[in-house]
């Protein structure tokens, strides 16, 4: 007898009950701390399919950073949250029901029929795990086998971070992000900020270092650093840099340049843009991933910051 | 030993479902962020006795992961929505 | 000697699953914000650091271990610091109001 | 019923749910977060096609897995971007408001 249906379908029930949640609380912030338990749960399912990396991210990026992105739009929109719009009508609101309900059984009859047998990668990602000194076969994917699709998602977190700064009033460009920290009198709360950050510290890196054989990696372990630096940044324990900065640019753009050299590189060494040679793989991947974690942190923590709204002076 | 520490992860889950419905309902923010503190423990012990079920020691990580974010989640909430600042009336709702 | 360990993991997981259940079981039916907190920090705190006691026998490796004791320290020194904040917040919330 | 079937079926709810609240929703910072649930959804279902590719030993085809780790990051900074904008659209508006209103009263711009 085992007692696991009886947890995943609990599991199911409850994650399926905070989505409804947040969909219909009444305030945005009781929706984003309903969104913020979304994350975490996601976690526990992930966990539950034996995606122990996507759970971190999940966790991490879902129940974590979006997760206080959110909860400060709503704080920063809460003092003069319009009175609720009148709904649209019952009539509207039941052929969007309908809709949905039809996009919802569509893919429950993907999920309850599918190809048999499954289409899988796995074998040929088990293959040349050897020949890269690697033991997990996510981590392989990231950063050997698809590292241009990782190399181009560096871009887009660029594009993103240039989208967002442009968004600030023209006058502040070049200032410091986000507005002037909270003044904290609380002593917990300082406590708990000058906490949490080494903790954080040590598991981000611990996550990037332990990413050649076990679950983790550069996104995982960036995302943990990113939050400890808003941590500390919204503590106002650290000045946000100004984004105007020479050295905070070199910051951001170290990861997309390291890979593109050792892309480059591989046309003398190993024969093919992105190819590793066979003699020293790992020290590579390494030497690509450290300033990936720290690019991904610092661009990370720059999104949630939001374009400048200050003076380099204030 | 397997089926007993399913069913304790089950009891767990079920109990925090519980309390995350009364938290969720309110009336204060600072109650339903709470609900997030409990899921994160509740959370937190349900992975622990999957790492240990399902013998995949990595799940402890996903446990750390979520009771470090829970905590910063936390800790920008209250300095987020009851912080005061230098740039505006100290004042605020 | 497995059968003695098996028997304190089975005690220990117990025990903490009953704080959990204590705990919520405060927090539906006490009356008022400030003793709800109170009944749902006791079950994180008791209720994860006895399981992690109860686990610790299963542990497969000193990794293992040691892991499952650095999960139960963020949990005490990171749990009861932000219950206190939350309280305070909260209880801030009803002063101001009242 | 297998863990897969069930959290797939579980996804296909949450896409659902999602959408509902991106069409529903008057406010923008509630299409996010319904945008959000939906991606979650969407994740889970890649995560059901990895599980059931499991084989040389792993639990779950890393391909997909490794998708989906890709899409949360990408998915993150898309909603840091709108966010961005609403706030901004926000701000620009009450200025604009504010603007209105002195204009009627007095003449102390601010």
């Amino acid at each position: 007898m085992t007692l696991l249906p009886l947890y995943y379908g609990l599991l199911a029930l409850l994650v399926i009950g905070v989505a409804w949640w947040t969909l219909v609380a009444r305030e945005t912030m009781a929706a984003v701390i309903g969104f913020i338990a979304y994350g975490m749960l996601l976690g526990l399912v992930w966990a539950g399919i034996a995606s122990v990396d996507v759970a971190l991210t999940e966790a991490a990026i879902g129940g974590g950073v979006t997760g206080v992105l959110l909860l400060r739009a709503a704080a920063r929109l809460r003092p003069t949250e319009p009175a609720p719009h009148e709904k649209p009508g019952l009539v509207f609101r039941v052929l969007v029901g309908i809709f949905c309900a039809i996009v919802t059984i569509g893919l429950a009859v993907v999920v309850l029929f599918p190809t048999d047998p499954a289409p899988s990668l796995a074998i040929a990602a088990a293959e040349h795990l050897p020949a890269l000194e690697l033991g997990n076969p996510v981590t392989a994917v990231l950063i050997a086998y698809r590292a241009l699709d990782t190399m181009l998602e560096k871009v887009v977190l660029l594009l993103a971070l240039i989208g967002v700064w442009s968004l600030g009033p023209d006058r502040n460009w070049g200032g410091l992000p986000g507005r002037a920290p909270a003044v904290v009198t609380d002593s917990a709360l300082t406590f708990l900020a000058k906490l949490l950050p080494p903790i954080g510290i040590v598991f981000g890196v611990y996550l990037l270092w332990t990413s050649a054989d076990n679950p983790g990696g550069a996104f995982q372990g960036g995302t943990v650093l990113a939050a400890m630096w808003i941590l500390a940044m919204m503590a106002g324990l650290r000045a946000p840099p100004a984004i105007g900065s020479r050295a905070l640019r070199l910051l951001l753009l170290s990861g997309t340049i390291t890979f593109i050299v050792v892309g480059f590189a591989g046309f003398l060494i190993a024969g093919g843009f992105l190819s590793y040679p066979a003699a020293f793989p790992k020290a590579l991947i390494l030497l690509i991933e450290i300033p990936m974690t720290l690019t991904i942190a610092v661009t990370l923590g720059l999104l949630v910051s939001g374009p400048a709204e200050r003076d380099k002076t204030s | 030993m397997t089926v007993f520490l399913t069913l304790a992860g089950i009891i767990i889950l079920a109990t925090v479902a519980a309390g995350l419905w009364r938290i969720l309902r309110g009336p204060e923010d600072a109650e339903r962020m709470m609900a997030a503190q409990l899921l994160g423990s509740g959370g937190v012990a349900v992975l622990l006795l999957s790492a240990v079920i399902s013998g995949i020691p990595a799940i402890i990580d996903i446990a750390l992961s979520i009771a470090l974010l829970a905590a910063f989640a936390s800790a920008a909430f209250v300095l987020e929505a009851f912080g005061t600042r230098g740039d505006e009336p100290a004042d605020r709702p | 000697m497995t059968l003695l360990l098996d028997a304190f993991t089975i005690v220990a997981v117990s025990a903490g699953t009953f704080f959990f259940v204590a705990g919520t079981v405060g927090l539906l039916r006490f009356p008022d914000t400030l003793s709800r907190l109170h009944a749902l920090t006791k079950a994180d705190n008791l209720g994860v650091g006895l399981i992690v006691l109860g686990l610790l026998p299963q542990a497969t490796s000193l990794g293992m271990g040691i892991r499952l004791i650095g999960v139960w320290l963020l949990v005490q020194l990171a749990g009861a610091t932000v219950s206190q904040l939350l309280a305070r917040a909260a209880a801030r919330r009803n002063g101001a109001r009242t | 019923m297998n863990a897969a079937t069930l959290f797939g079926l579980c996804g296909a709810v949450l896409v659902g749910l999602g959408l509902y609240g991106i069409i529903v929703h008057h406010e923008p910072i509630r299409k996010i977060l319904a945008f959000n649930l939906l991606g979650g959804g969407v994740f889970v279902l890649f995560g059901i096609i990895a599980r059931r590719g499991a084989a040389a030993g792993f639990g779950g085809d890393p391909v997909p897995q490794a998708l989906v780790i890709t899409g949360i990051v990408v998915a993150f900074s898309a909603s840091a971007v709108a966010v961005t904008l609403v706030m901004r659209l926000f701000e620009v508006n009450e200025a604009a408001r504010r603007e209105a209103r002195s204009g009627h009263s007095a003449e102390d711009a601010g």
